[in-house]
This record gives structure tokens, C-alpha cells and sequence, in this order.
């Protein structure tokens, strides 16, 4: 018998259709780490939505939890759909998949505007650099002075996803490394428990299109160049986490608004995911020297998220309410009335 | 009343009571609109029909604007052709607005404007403003505000408002706070003692109290009555984006619904409004509220509607209900944002790339405003598709008159959603786009379903029954053909068209939306000319069967509506190609409304060609 | 030759020489596309006309497609129903593939697929492209791409390629670099080898070098034509976002350009080519280039125009020049990215809110896409207003035999520009939206010129004659006739249609775009069945008169496209109410083109009706 | 006679239409110093050319500068709009006025790339936190919590103009205030020296809908809580500057594309605005003592803009160029025939 996880469930049971991208996909291993953290923490299938907007990472939504519900919508518009839908059942957790050219080209209003709202939801942007879909072509991430065969030189300044997510006021930033399966699952798992949008900017090559050892999206470039920025593990509320006392200075944990904590490990840097402005700092120093930074960039638990702005009802889905609720008496329509001068 | 007034009165042959237009040129932001609701109301309150139209203009402050009430005793309230009464207070527009009075009218203006007159045709009064704001002790940026209600005092003497009613209207617009309702009845009463003391009656309109005709009514907006409806038929979610002239409905959304509808039983709200970044993001938020199974809608015009293509495009497609307002103005482009228009109906109809096809509500008054925003919903639902309802912004912004909103006559008609339950019973394979009942819509089930079988991918790309990404040219056909059977089908869920006959009727005339009002008087200055004509007023798109009927039932069909193109006319020529022959285009388009003057007069124009 | 395939031939009564059509079924980005232009190219050489057709999916690796050559002696180019020989590389269609195949066809399938074939209605040939690809010392991320050789040699083999057309087809495709030429050539050769040792010949299908129809031919596709038109129509400003199928356009643009118009005696480019973060901004920047004097284009589908939509009726309103290639795919909404469609055509013809118009192009072959790449900025800055060229998938991206490109034969026509040396000559005050020549054409000013007079403030507001702001109502209908009225003068400057006649026709057909191939084969296999059909292709909207001629002239008129709802029918309909009984809608929507054979058997199941 | 510049023109030459805004409107106060500036610095009134959306701010180009070409396009599009038309003549220098509403919300995608590439423009954003011209709707630049009588709180974060600018590497970025003339109009002199994109994000009350005092975008509290980040001078190219030599360590100068030069004198802060890094935390602290900075923010040189890119001709307008440039040859047709095969 295959291995189920607490609620029963095997891990094929999270799957999705077979993947149509390219074998060797960055996205597709971020699917298979959205898979097993799906699998690990224990989720319902059916108490997640997913959402995305159109292109080769847009598409791998249908490749991870096949028994969720899905969007896949439009270009550049996932995050307006998404914000209008968590209104419907806001126990839903929302799994959005973006690229870099859905994130920040033709959608960089929409996912600025995003996180001014702070809607609920983990905002992964798989980011390789280039429009996969349309074959290689830049996005606003490429690195100014990129140089593709088909393409020529890119000649603007690119856009740093993470750096616009600080910008903004995310209440959740990070990046990862398509190549590094467990940062990748580690920080989903993390984004799930937040409460607000979480925004995952993940480095995946597209090997097709921009895969060359010398471009900023590459395998290559993304190894040698990357550094993370803390040991970064993720506690679920249901365990308890244990910290050495030798350890104890070398240690950071932050509690999650659902009860669960993550724990960040000193490795170089002395990094505090709660401070925005030095994160802003820490990136642009990494940035001038040519380093990827990756891990837990920024977190702030207590901001309230759309859900909470708008008060929602706690206990029962706002798309489960009829006529009772909706229609206003008789009376009322007669009280009104009666205002129409 | 004096006995000057008194003794002109009865001299006066041609008394013209209830029965004239009153247009006041003020410069916009200056405070004048207390004072033109004042005596709009003060009418209303005297059983008086009215209507309203204000002419301004897009900016802020300090442009000219004009006001003009319409009092008929016999219920029109479309625009007139004629200014029976001026009222001038603004100094850049004194010309024009003395040369627009009709001959036999009258001129009201403020007198520190100190103009040439030099008409003799007319009756002619001057207000004293500027004095009696002054007297008033108001402080000087309150000035020219109270100013504006020496005018009501003047008119209310001159024609015979009846005090008690201005003091009504004042009690409603300030919701009885006395300070200001005492502030400005006290500058009324001082214009209406002043004009006793200093004018004499020149002029015949005059207003009485009468009976009948409004008792059962109320005065709003469209855009109220609109949002409104929307609160009644259970809106849930509405996603929005300023524009004029539809930014007054969302707001008015806001506005009434704590009240309406926040319950202390529930711990939460059961409705969201959201302001979006623009357009794309209000009918985006919009499409995901409706997939994700609340009732939603945005409120938006011209422009909007121009962004929002792709997501509507989507929303056909997929297969998602959802409400759109679009309280028209002048198009193409940024056109005129403060003049009214039925400019956007083909857009409407057929908007997005590809084969598309569209739900359209057409409503012609403020209380069919409030019946097509609750059943806009049950429509959108039923059908599973975007419904738009085309308002204007003459309907939507100005004040009209009405019979006062009927409650709901129908549950709500949430359509054809399967739930838990409804899974847990089911024997068969379920399909998104399955067509079970063979007419074209199938079942939805909503994401927060937690039955394993209901969860589906929805896209804007090819899908099959099972909404299965597919490139198949059968799929493709086959889904596509059944979207044209759900239109059909829909067409026993659209309000049906509404017929006003007139003996003898051998013509017809055909219109939509906000033009009733001059078409129904249209009809009967036609009449009186001895020519009888038939009227069908659509109320939806795509038609039933009736409109058909009606055409092959006349000799001559007018086609009238507010646009360049004719774009009923060719909706219609496109339906019933073997029936074009008989429909001829009327159309106006330069801002203004209909007036039944133009319906006349161009038709007949036409009948003796 | 082997004595044994002379044998079969000259046995064989049936022989069928240059007329049938091959379908490769491989996956995509397995790197069929060199053997499968290599067929192509070389049948090309042989002289015959040919055609093919690329059926791929939307995504980049691993799902399966289908190219079709057509060779056809009579030079027919359009879609074929029947697969006369199919070549079977991808194992998940296999089964599929087999089942396609015409009796009495031929299937050619990679031997290591060990399927069953099961049927003994045709001819079977294996393919050892594992072992070939092995042989080869390719290395192995290669192997597939050289096995896909192994087809081509075993093809020529069997029907006859000379061999010396493939040695040049892969010159050409490698631009004469020896390495890969010679490796293709290699495993090529040596399938061929194979075949003749190991394969009988047991099917009718032969190539053969002929004469007479080529001869004056290029092969290209639609877009490239279309970049090239651009360029010679001196394109200035390409602003432009990637989206199938119209990505290659500008990307040929881009690739072209440099070598066609830097010259060293000009100290920079003529030119600028901008990718723009999405379409909104793409055409926001052409409407910006247009109005500052720039031949300025962009190229999109579907989804992208949705997009322009506000933008494009900015154009319209306030008359800029731009050019919008809309390179056609099968919508609604995302639709089928990768199929074809004649789906917006409504769209493009009306598309924004209020009432617009536009302007459009409708090539129908690759020669054709050429010419409409100059004509349209003649066409563009002469009426001033946007100039939409309807592609589609098809034509666009499908490399196809078309005579060779004509040099323009007109000067370009940069409309009515005014410049400092036409300011100072003037004595009349300058209006830019005056109708100076009573054709509704004003003259225009561009931002640059330095005479103090030219200066405008361009608006999408409401603006009189000479660009000032206005609400007025008279100005906005003068203006809004004045367009009715520049549309009209617009006739004069658009292609007219061209017709095909056939002796005793009765009937017509009207069609437009590249279904034209289909609809000229359709008309010769009509007149084989004594159903003589003439045949009116639309070149431009707005229409002129002889296509109202023609379908006077005709008992039935069949208006054929590849769209659900009909849409030029549709608008057949409003611009000639008068003749709609005469017209007939055939409508195909499934993303394949359009094949003669559905056009005869529809308009034969019409005519028996 | 009345006063004329050196290129002989008068000051009424430079101005437009009568404004049609609200009296006490900021944004005419803007307008009047664009006027002054364009007077100060003898410029042909034909050598510019004015852009704008819509709103009342996009309105106000219409109030200056009647003798200059310009554009009202759509509602957050000015970007697109000026920058196809910049290519037309690259000898014009573009002034462009959008609105917070303009530029934050509907534009945010717009004006974000806009900076990637550098178009050469003066951006002036005349930033009120509300919507003006459809009657005070919040903007995306209102702060968090405002309140307004008719909308209620202000319920999602806010976009800082100047941040966005920084973060997305524009090479001219300053903040000024309606309320204090000479610095803007100094500051639009630089802006207008600058070669590529200028960002100028003023605060311009909007007096019908949010100018009561407590409002970030009122006057009142603009004039409390602003703190100038130094005192700012433009030098035209053809003067000289004189320092004293006891100023030398007070005062850095800044030389422009077009060799003017702008001269920072120090006041409270040490602050160097060609550090764009220093620039983002100086302005961060600020933002968290609920200071307003204004002046010269951040501005970098060398940077080659959108038309430098491109390569255009230097000496001839793209838009005079005839078909002999315009059309290759017959033969050269031929050719590329050949190559169709
Ligand atoms: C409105 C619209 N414009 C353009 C396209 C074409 N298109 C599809 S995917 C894509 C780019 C996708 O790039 P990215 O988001 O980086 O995803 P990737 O394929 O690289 O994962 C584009 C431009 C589209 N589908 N819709
Ligand atoms: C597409 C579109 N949507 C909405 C509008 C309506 N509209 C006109 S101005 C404006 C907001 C302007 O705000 P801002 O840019 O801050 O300018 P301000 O008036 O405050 O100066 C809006 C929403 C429009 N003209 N076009
Ligand atoms: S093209 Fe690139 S992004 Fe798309 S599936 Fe292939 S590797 Fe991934
Ligand atoms: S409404 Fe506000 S922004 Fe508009 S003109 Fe008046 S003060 Fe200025
Ligand atoms: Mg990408
Ligand atoms: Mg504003």
C-alpha cells in the first residue's frame, strides 16, 4: 500500500495532469514542491483554489492538485481574479502561479496593487528571465545587457520582483531557487501560513529559451551565484521546535498567524526578516555585488488581510448565503421609499 | 398674493399652469443645486409632475451650468425644445441664456449682473442675489450658495410655489436640521416678500397644487434606483472604478447597504465593495467573485467598458455570471463625460474578439432601474454569462420622477449550481459544459465545494464538456454551437418588449432605454396630428419573437434612438434581414436627450418623403 | 531507380504524379521542422506547387504535431480533407495517424514504434530512424532531430524527390554551411539507400520535375511578407508585445530592417523597434508615434486588440495614423492560440465604444501581405485613422508559394501634412479638424514643426474644428458627420475587389482573406459539376460598390468564412439591407482553414434546399 | 512694453487657455511655475511638447504653453502615448503632467516602465491622494486610515510615488510641494536639463476634496511636516557658478546632461543624491517620523536614455524623414526575394 499522510491522503492524490512543459522546466519542479508540501502539511485538496494568468508557468496549475478548484485566467490579470474570488469562501487557501512576464510586464499593476490590499494568498512568480510561451522573448526581469540569440541585446533596466514587493509593503517576501527543492518547499509552506499575500519570487530556468551559463536565470549563473540568506525551516503549530542552547543566539523564529513558527539559522549574515527597510538594503548591497539572495526576505504577521478589512463573516462562506441574508424585507424597500423625495 | 398680481392674473387669457420648463444657468460649484432640488421638490410635494435635467460640465468649478426642471400636468418628462422660463445667474452665459427664452417667457436674472436686455417679448425679473446673501449674514464663502436660493424665493412668488412645500423640501435636503433649513428658508421667504414688494406678474405660468398624477411616487436618480435594485437582488460582491456618470451608483451601493443589509445575527457583512486599481481590475475581481459563486458587479461607462473587452470576452467564454452597469455617455473616446448617449449598444451586444454574444438590459426609467438591478443577477446566474444593463447618464444622474420601487415578485433564480449534496446524490459523470438538459446551460459547481467530484480548471482557453484543456476542431464546434442554444434559451428569462398602441396605427416606432419619455409623448403629439403610431419599447437583447411581430405588423417602423449609426437599426437589420425593408433609422446624437419635438418632427419629415 | 520500382511503376494505372498531400505526425520540439521544410523546399525546386499547413500545439515541448505539404500540379494551396500519405513519428497519435490515411494512401511510421497497422488498404512503409540517427554519430540530444532525416530519405525514395533539390533546400535552410548541410544530407542519403534496398514501392504517389508554375515563385509565410511590406512602406515606429501567431511579424521586422534601411551616409537608424511591457502600452506608443509623424505599426491577435480597444477608438476620434496587424486565432477569449480563425472581423470593424468605423485590410495570400504591408500606411496617413490587416494563423504562419514580391508601384502617400513652409504660405486660419476640401479629410500639423501656428492640444475630449475643447452640441454632430463623410472619401483609397468569373454563373460566392485558395479550388471542382459559381473577394471595409453590384447580379449569393456567427455576412446585411434575401451565410469555425471540398459539398446541400 | 527674455518672448507667451480648476487648485500653481520656467530658461515654447491623462491635473497642459504641440490621451496612458511620440522629433524636450490617480492607480504599469527605459521627459505627478476630477475618490497615493466625509477610511497602503521611482532605477527623482514656488520651479529646470526620465512628484493640494488638515496632500499639513533636504539651485549651462570658498564643504554641484548645473546646499542633512540606495533609506526614515522630504532626491547622469538606445539620428527629426530613406530599393527587393525560397 503507498504512504498516506495524516489525513489519509497519498501523495498522488495532490497531483495534477501530466506536465506538457519542457522536461528540464524550472516550473516543474516547483510544481512537484507545491505538491509535497501540500502533501506534508496535510492539506485538503479541496480547501485550496488555485490561480494563474497565462504562459508556460501560468499553465502548471494544471499540474499540481488536480481535485482543487482552478483559474487559469488572463495575462497579466490572475491577481485582480484571484482578489474578487477569495471573497467567495474565505476558508479557501489560494495558491496563485505567475511568471515574470504575466508578474511584470503586462501585469505589474495589478500585482502592485495586490499587495496594497494584502488579499490572502501564496503569489509564486516563477521567474526564468524570458516569455517561455512565445518563445523567448524578454520579460522586465531579463538583466539589462542579457544577450539571446533570437533576441539581440536587452537594453532596460530590469525589474527586481522583490525589491517592488518591499516597495509595495508586502507582508511576506521571498526568493528561491528552483534547483533547491527544500528552500522552495520550506518558504511555500511558510507562505501558506500567512495571512495576507505571499509573495515567492523563484528563480526557474527555462532551458529552452534561457538556460545559457551566463544569464541571471540560468542553473548555472543561480548556483554559483546564490546565497541564502538563513538555514530556514518551517515548524507546523503541531510540533514543537527545539533550540539547543548553544544554538540559541545563532537562532531566529517567527510565529506564524496560524499558530505554526519558522526557524531561521545564522549562516553568514545576521539577517532580520522583520525589518523592511533592511532587507531593502541587505538586497541592493547583494545585488551590486552580484549575488542572489535567497530566503525569508520579509514577514510581518500582524497586518490584517483583505478578508479582514472587509469583516467577512468567521463562520460560514459568503458564497453560501441565499436569499434570507441577501434580500432585504418588504418593509425595508418601504422605509426607503419613503426617503425618495 | 397682492392685488397687482391678482388683477394680472385674471387678466391673463393664456394662464399656463403645470405646464412649462424652468432652466436655471448658474456656474458649477457655485452651490446652486440645494436651490434647483428645492424647487423641483417643492413642486413634486404640490402633486405636480416633474422631471429634471442638468447640463454640466466636466470639470469642478466655475463652469456654466444649466439646470432645467420640466413641470407637465400631463406627465411628459422628456426634454423640451422650449425654455418657457430663464433663470440667469451666470455673467459669461447672460446672452445666450436671454436669447434661448421663448417668446411669452420669462427672464429671471440676477440683478449686480448688469446686462443689456433689450427684448420686449418677454417678461423680464431681476433677483436680488448679492443684497440679500449679504443681509443674510452668511459668511462670504457661503455667499454665492445662499444667493442662489434668492432665486427660489423670486420664482416661488412669481409662479406661486407654495411655501409649506419649499420648507418640506428643505427639511428632507438637510434631514431636518433646522439651522440650515431656517437659514435658507429665511433668504426664500426674504426673496418671495421682496419680489411681493418690488415686481409685477408679467408672465403666464403659474403652478397649483393638483391631484392625481404623483402620489404614488418618488423622485431619485437611476443610478439610486440602479444600486438599489442591486442591494435587493443580493449583490455580493462589487468591484468599481470611478467614471462619470457611474461612479453614483457604486456609491450608492455603499451608502444604503449597511443599512439594509448588515444584521446583528451575523458576524460578518455579507457583501464587499472594493474600489479597484481601474478598470481591468474591477471586472478581473468581478469575474472571480462571480466564478467563485457571489453575486457581483461593477458600475462603470464608455471607456470602462472599452478596457474591460478582454475580461468580458472571458466571461462569455468560461461561462461566469456577472452584472455591468454602463451608465452611457458620449463616445467614441473620452467623448463628452457629462452628456448623455446610447452610444454603446453595439459595443455591448457583441463586445470581445472572436464569436461573441451579449445579455443586454435596456431600462427606460428610475424604476426600472431598481427592477433590472435585482433581476440583472437572477439573469447572469440563470444564463451563466455577463449580463450588461445599459443605462445613460440622463437617466442615471438626473432626478426623475416615479412610481415608487415594487418589491421583488420572484425568488432569486441562483441557477443551475450543485453543491455537496448534489454531488453526493449524482450518478453520472458531471461536466462543466456538459449540456444536460439540452438548452444550452449546463451546471457550476463553486470553488469552496468540498465534494472531491467537484473541483474543475476553468480557463479562456478551448475546453470540452469536462472543461478539459482541448485543441480538438470538434470540441471546439460542438461547445461553441451550444453557446448559441444557451441564447436562445435565454431569451425566455429577458423582460419581454413592452407595446403602447394607438388606434388606427399604421406605423410603428421601435426605441430603447432612457427615450421612452419622448417617444410615449412623441405618440401622442402624433396623434393629435392624426397619425397614429404604435410604440415598442425593447427592453432586452438578444429580442423576442414580439419584436418580429411588430415590425411585420406596420407599414413603416421608426427605429429612434440617441447615437450616430443606428445601431438598433442594424441590430435589428441583422436579426431580421427579411424585414428590412420596413425599419427606417432615426437618430439623434449630440448630447442632449430626446425631445419629442425632434421624434415629431424628423418622422414626419421622413412620412412625407 | 531499382528495376523493381520500375516495374511497379509502369504497372501501376493509377499513377498520381505531383497532386496529393503528406501529413508528418511528429512532436513538437523533437525538431521536425528542418526535415519537414526540406520536403517542402525541395518539391518547391522540382517545380511543383506546393503548399503546406503546420497543426501544432500550444505549449513548447513534448505534445504532438502535424505538418501538411500539399503538392498540387494544378496549383492549388488550400487545406485538403483526405491524407494521402501520412508519416507516423509520434507514438501517443499513432493509432490516430493510421486511422487518417485515404485508402489506397501510403503510411510511412518509425519502425521502432512497434504498433500494430492492421489495415491492407494501403501502403506501409517503415522508417529506421533509431538506427539511422545511431549510425549517424550524431550526439544524442541530436538523435531524434537527425532521425526525423531518416523520413525525408525513405520519402524520396519512394515518390521520387530528386535528390539534388534536397542538397539545395538544405543549403539554403543552413545558409551553405557545409557541417550541418552535409550531416543532414548524410542520413538522408543513406535512408534513402535503405529504402531502395529494403522497401517496395506499392502506392500511386510520385513526384516529378515540372515547369511553368513556379517559375516566378517565393516561398514565405504571411508574416515575414507582411514585415517586408512594412519596411518597403517605410515603416518608422514598431511598438509591439508578443503573442501567437503574430509574434513573428515584428520579429521579422526586426530582422529585415537593419540590412534593408541603415545606410551609412545617415549618422542613425531610421527606425525604432520597442517590444512594449503589454499592448495597451504597445499601442499607446504607435498612437503616440502616429500622431508625432511616424509610419508607426504594431501586430497582435485577439486578445491584444481586446486590449487596444480604448485606445484605438482614441485613434479613430481623434484621427492618428496607425497600422494593426491582427494576425487572426481561433477566439473567443484565449481560445485556441494555435488554430485559425476569420473571428474578428466585427471586431476589428467597430470596435470601441460610441460610434466608430474603421478601416480594413484583408490579404489573402503571402504576396498579397507584402503589398498590404506598404499600402496600409499610404491608406493610414491619407485618411488619417487606424488601418486594421486582417491575417490569420494560416497565412501568417505557414510557409507558402507566392509570386514574388511586386516593388510598390506608387509614391508613398504621406496624406495632408503641413509643415512650417505650408504655414507661412497660409493666409485662412488653420483648423485641424476643419474640412478644408469638403471629403471630410482635414489637414494636420505634426509635433516638431516650429511655426507657431501648427501647435494643437490632440484631445479624445469633444473638440470643434480647430481642436479646442468643446461640450457643444452642434460641434460634436458637425464633427461626427464629417467622419461619416472621410470614411466615404476613404473608398477611393482602398483596393477594390476582384472578381473570378465563370461562364453561365448563376450564383456567386463572396469571401475575403486566405480562405481565397479553398474558395478558387471550390469554384473549379463547382464548374466540374455544372454549377458554374462566380466568386467576389473583399479586399477592403469599408465596402465598395461593385460588391453590391455583384450580388444584384446573382440569383444566390454564399458569403463564406471561417468564423461561427458570419460576421462579414453580418455586415453584408447592414450596409445592404436591400439585399439580404440574396445572401446566403456559410460559416466554419473548428481552427482548420478552410478546404474546397466543404465549400462545394455546403453550397450544394444550400442549392438543393 | 512688457518684459520679454532673452529670445525676446513675453511671459503671456508661455501660458495656455484659461485654467478651468477649482481656485486654490495646486495643480495651477504648477502650471504657472512651468510657465515661469519655461520664460526663466528662454526656451522656444515649438521646441516642447506637453503629455498628459486624464484628470483635473491632466487637464492643466491645456493652461500652459499654448503655442507648444501636446496630447490629453487616456486615463493612465500617458506614458505609452509620450513615448511612441518622442521617437517623432528627439529634439523636443516633453513636459508631462499626470495625476496620483493617473500614475498609481490605472498608470502604475505605465509608469513603472516608463523608468525602465528611460524615456527623456519631465514627469511631473501632481499628486493630491485623490481622485479630483470624478468628485474625491482615494487615490492610490492616499494614506492609509485618511478619512473622508463622503468615502469613508482609506482602507489599503499606499503608494509612495518616490519609492516606486527609486526602486524601479529612474534617473531623476525629486519631491516638491504646490505650495512652494521656487522649488519647483527650480526643480523643474533640472528636470528639464535632465536627459532621460525625470520624476517629480508634487504634492498639489486638491482644495475641494482633500485639503482639511489633517490630510497627508493638504496644505497645511504639507507645510508643517515637510523638511527640505537641502537648498536648491539651478545654474544654466551659461553662467558660472561661484562658491564661496567657506561654503566649499556645504555646498556639491551637480553637473546635468545639458552642462547646467545644479547647486545643493547643505541644511540639516549630509545628503548626496547620487546615491540612489542612501536615497531609499533617507526617505524610508523620514517616512516613519512623518516627514515630508522634498528637493533633488536622486539623480544620475550618465545614463543613456530611451532615444540614445535607439540610435536615432542626431541631426534630422525621425519624423522628416522621406520616402528616398524611408523605402529601399527596387533591387534590394530583388534580393531579398532571391532569399525566399
Ligand atoms: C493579452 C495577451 N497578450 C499576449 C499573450 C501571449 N502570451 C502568452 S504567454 C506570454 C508570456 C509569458 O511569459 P511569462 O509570464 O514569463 O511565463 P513563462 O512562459 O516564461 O513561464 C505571452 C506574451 C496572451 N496570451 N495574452
Ligand atoms: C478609462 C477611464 N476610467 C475612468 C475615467 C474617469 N476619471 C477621470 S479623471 C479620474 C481620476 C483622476 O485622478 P488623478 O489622476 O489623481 O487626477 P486629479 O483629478 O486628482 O488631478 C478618473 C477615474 C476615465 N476618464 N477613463
Ligand atoms: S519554454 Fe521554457 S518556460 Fe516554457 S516549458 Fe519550456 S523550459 Fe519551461
Ligand atoms: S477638484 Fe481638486 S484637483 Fe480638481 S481642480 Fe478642484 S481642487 Fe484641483
Ligand atoms: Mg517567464
Ligand atoms: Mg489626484
Amino acid at each position: 500500500m503507498a504512504k498516506v499522510n495524516q489525513i489519509g491522503l497519498e501523495k498522488s492524490e495532490y497531483r495534477g495532469a501530466p506536465t506538457t512543459l519542457c522536461a528540464g522546466c524550472g516550473h516543474n519542479s516547483i510544481s512537484n514542491q507545491i505538491i509535497a508540501t501540500a502533501y506534508e502539511l496535510n492539506l485538503v485538496p479541496e480547501d485550496i483554489v488555485k490561480f494563474s494568468g497565462i504562459g508556460c508557468s501560468s499553465k502548471s496549475p494544471t499540474y499540481f492538485l488536480g481535485r482543487s478548484f482552478g483559474f487559469n485566467s488572463l495575462h497579466g490579470r490572475m491577481p485582480s481574479v484571484a482578489t474578487g474570488a477569495m471573497f467567495g469562501d474565505q476558508s479557501l487557501e489560494a495558491i496563485a502561479v505567475s511568471g515574470d512576464g504575466d508578474t511584470a510586464n503586462i501585469g505589474m499593476g495589478q500585482f502592485k496593487h495586490i499587495m496594497r490590499r494584502n488579499v490572502p494568498m501564496v503569489y509564486i512568480v516563477e521567474n526564468n528571465g524570458v516569455y517561455g510561451l512565445t518563445k523567448g522573448q524578454f520579460s522586465a526581469t531579463a538583466e539589462k545587457g542579457l544577450s539571446l540569440k533570437s533576441q539581440g541585446n536587452n537594453p532596460y533596466m530590469s525589474v527586481d520582483i522583490v525589491m517592488e514587493a518591499l516597495t509595495s509593503k508586502a507582508t511576506f517576501v521571498a526568493r528561491s531557487f528552483a534547483g533547491d527543492a527544500s528552500q522552495v518547499k520550506e518558504l511555500i509552506k511558510a507562505a501558506i501560513s500567512h495571512n495576507g499575500t505571499a509573495i515567492l519570487d523563484i528563480i526557474s530556468p527555462c532551458v529552452t529559451f534561457n538556460d545559457q551559463a551566463g544569464s541571471h536565470h540560468s542553473y548555472e549563473w543561480t548556483k554559483q551565484h546564490r546565497e541564502m540568506l538563513h538555514d530556514f525551516s518551517y515548524v507546523p503549530f503541531t510540533e514543537e521546535i527545539h533550540i539547543d542552547e548553544q544554538q540559541a543566539g545563532e537562532v531566529q523564529t517567527v510565529r506564524m498567524h496560524d499558530g505554526s513558527q519558522v526557524v531561521l539559522k545564522k549562516l553568514e549574515r545576521d539577517y532580520d526578516p522583520t525589518d523592511r527597510f533592511k532587507a531593502m538594503q541587505v538586497l541592493q548591497q547583494a545585488n551590486e555585488e552580484n549575488i542572489l539572495l535567497t530566503g525569508l526576505i520579509y514577514v510581518e504577521e500582524d497586518a490584517p488581510s483583505l478578508m479582514d478589512l472587509h469583516q467577512l463573516p468567521k463562520d460560514k462562506a459568503l458564497n453560501r448565503f441565499e436569499e434570507d441574508d441577501l434580500r432585504p424585507s418588504k418593509e425595508s424597500l418601504q422605509m426607503i421609499s419613503s426617503l425618495m423625495f | 398674493m397682492t392685488e397687482q398680481s391678482l388683477m394680472k392674473e385674471s387678466s391673463t387669457e393664456t394662464r399656463v399652469v403645470n405646464d412649462f420648463s424652468i432652466t436655471v444657468a448658474t456656474v458649477n460649484g457655485s452651490g446652486s443645486q440645494t436651490s434647483n432640488l428645492t424647487i423641483l421638490r417643492s413642486l413634486f410635494k404640490m402633486g405636480i409632475p416633474v422631471s429634471s435635467g442638468n447640463l454640466f460640465p466636466s470639470n469642478i468649478q466655475g463652469l456654466p451650468t444649466w439646470y432645467t426642471i420640466r413641470a407637465s400636468k400631463d406627465g411628459y418628462t422628456a426634454r423640451t425644445e422650449t425654455h418657457e422660463i430663464v433663470i440667469a445667474m451666470n455673467v459669461a452665459t447672460f446672452a445666450e441664456d436671454l436669447a434661448k427664452v421663448s417668446p411669452g417667457g420669462a427672464f429671471y436674472y440676477a440683478d449686480h449682473l448688469k446686462l443689456d436686455i433689450g427684448r420686449d417679448d418677454i417678461a423680464v425679473y431681476p433677483v436680488p442675489a448679492k443684497d440679500l446673501a449679504k443681509k443674510s449674514g452668511a459668511p462670504s464663502q457661503l455667499r454665492s450658495y445662499v444667493g442662489n436660493m434668492a432665486y427660489v424665493g423670486v420664482l416661488a412668488h412669481i409662479i406661486g410655489i407654495d411655501m409649506e412645500k419649499i420648507k418640506d423640501a428643505l427639511d428632507f435636503h438637510f434631514k431636518g436640521k433646522e439651522g440650515p433649513v431656517n437659514l435658507n428658508f429665511g433668504v426664500i421667504e426674504e426673496a418671495a416678500k421682496w419680489a411681493k414688494e418690488n415686481l409685477e406678474k408679467q408672465d403666464p405660468f403659474y403652478v397649483e397644487n393638483m391631484e392625481g398624477m404623483t402620489e404614488d411616487c418618488i423622485m431619485a436618480t437611476g443610478n439610486t434606483a440602479g444600486a438599489l435594485g442591486s442591494i435587493y437582488g443580493g449583490v455580493q460582491f462589487c468591484g468599481w472604478y470611478p467614471i462619470t456618470p457611474a461612479t453614483s451608483l457604486p456609491e450608492a451601493v455603499k451608502h444604503y447597504i449597511p443599512g439594509l443589509r448588515d444584521k446583528p445575527e451575523l458576524d460578518g457583512k455579507t457583501y464587499a465593495i472594493v474600489q479597484a486599481e481601474d478598470e481591468l481590475a474591477a471586472i478581473g475581481m468581478c469575474v472571480g467573485a462571480g466564478w467563485a459563486g457571489l453575486r457581483s458587479m461593477t458600475s462603470t461607462s464608455g471607456p470602462g467598458i472599452s478596457l474591460m473587452t478582454e475580461f468580458i470576452g472571458l466571461a462569455y467564454y468560461s461561462e461566469i455570471p456577472v452584472v455591468i452597469w454602463n451608465i452611457q455617455r458620449v463616445g467614441p473616446s473620452t467623448g463628452m463625460p457629462t452628456r448623455t448617449s446610447q452610444g454603446d449598444l453595439s459595443q455591448a451586444y457583441y463586445i470581445g474578439h472572436g464569436d461573441t454574444e451579449h445579455i443586454i438590459l435596456l431600462p427606460s426609467s428610475v424604476n426600472e432601474c431598481f427592477e433590472f438591478g435585482w433581476k440583472s443577477f437572477d439573469i447572469a446566474e440563470r444564463v451563466q454569462t455577463p449580463v450588461f444593463v445599459l443605462s445613460d447618464l440622463d437617466l442615471g444622474m438626473n432626478q426623475g420622477m416615479t412610481e415608487a420601487f415594487n418589491y421583488p415578485d420572484k425568488e432569486m433564480d441562483r441557477g443551475k449550481v450543485l453543491w455537496e449534496e448534489d454531488f453526493e446524490k449524482m450518478t453520472e459523470r458531471w461536466g462543466r459544459y456538459l449540456d444536460v438538459d439540452d438548452d444550452g446551460i449546463p451546471y457550476r459547481s463553486i470553488p469552496g465545494n468540498r465534494n472531491s467530484k467537484s473541483a474543475y480548471f476553468a480557463r479562456g482557453t478551448g475546453h470540452d464538456d469536462y472543461a478539459a484543456y482541448t485543441e480538438k476542431p470538434d470540441d471546439w464546434e460542438k461547445n461553441m454551437a451550444r453557446l448559441v442554444l444557451k441564447f436562445k434559451t435565454a431569451q425566455e428569462y429577458l423582460p419581454s418588449p413592452v407595446i403602447k398602441q394607438k388606434e388606427g396605427a399604421k406605423i410603428g416606432m421601435i426605441a430603447f432605454g432612457s427615450t421612452e419619455s419622448a417617444i410615449a409623448e412623441a405618440q401622442d403629439i402624433l396623434e393629435s396630428k392624426n397619425v397614429p403610431a404604435d410604440f415598442l419599447r425593447i427592453k432586452a437583447l438578444p429580442l423576442t419573437d414580439s419584436v418580429k411581430e411588430f415590425i411585420e405588423s406596420h407599414d413603416t417602423v421608426y427605429v429612434v434612438e440617441l447615437n450616430r449609426d443606428g445601431q438598433m437599426h442594424q441590430i435589428l437589420t441583422v436579426e431580421y434581414p427579411k424585414l428590412t425593408e420596413k425599419m427606417v433609422s432615426l437618430t439623434k446624437h449630440n448630447g442632449y436627450s430626446l425631445s419629442a419635438e425632434w421624434v415629431v418632427s424628423e418622422l414626419l419629415k421622413k412620412e412625407q418623403e
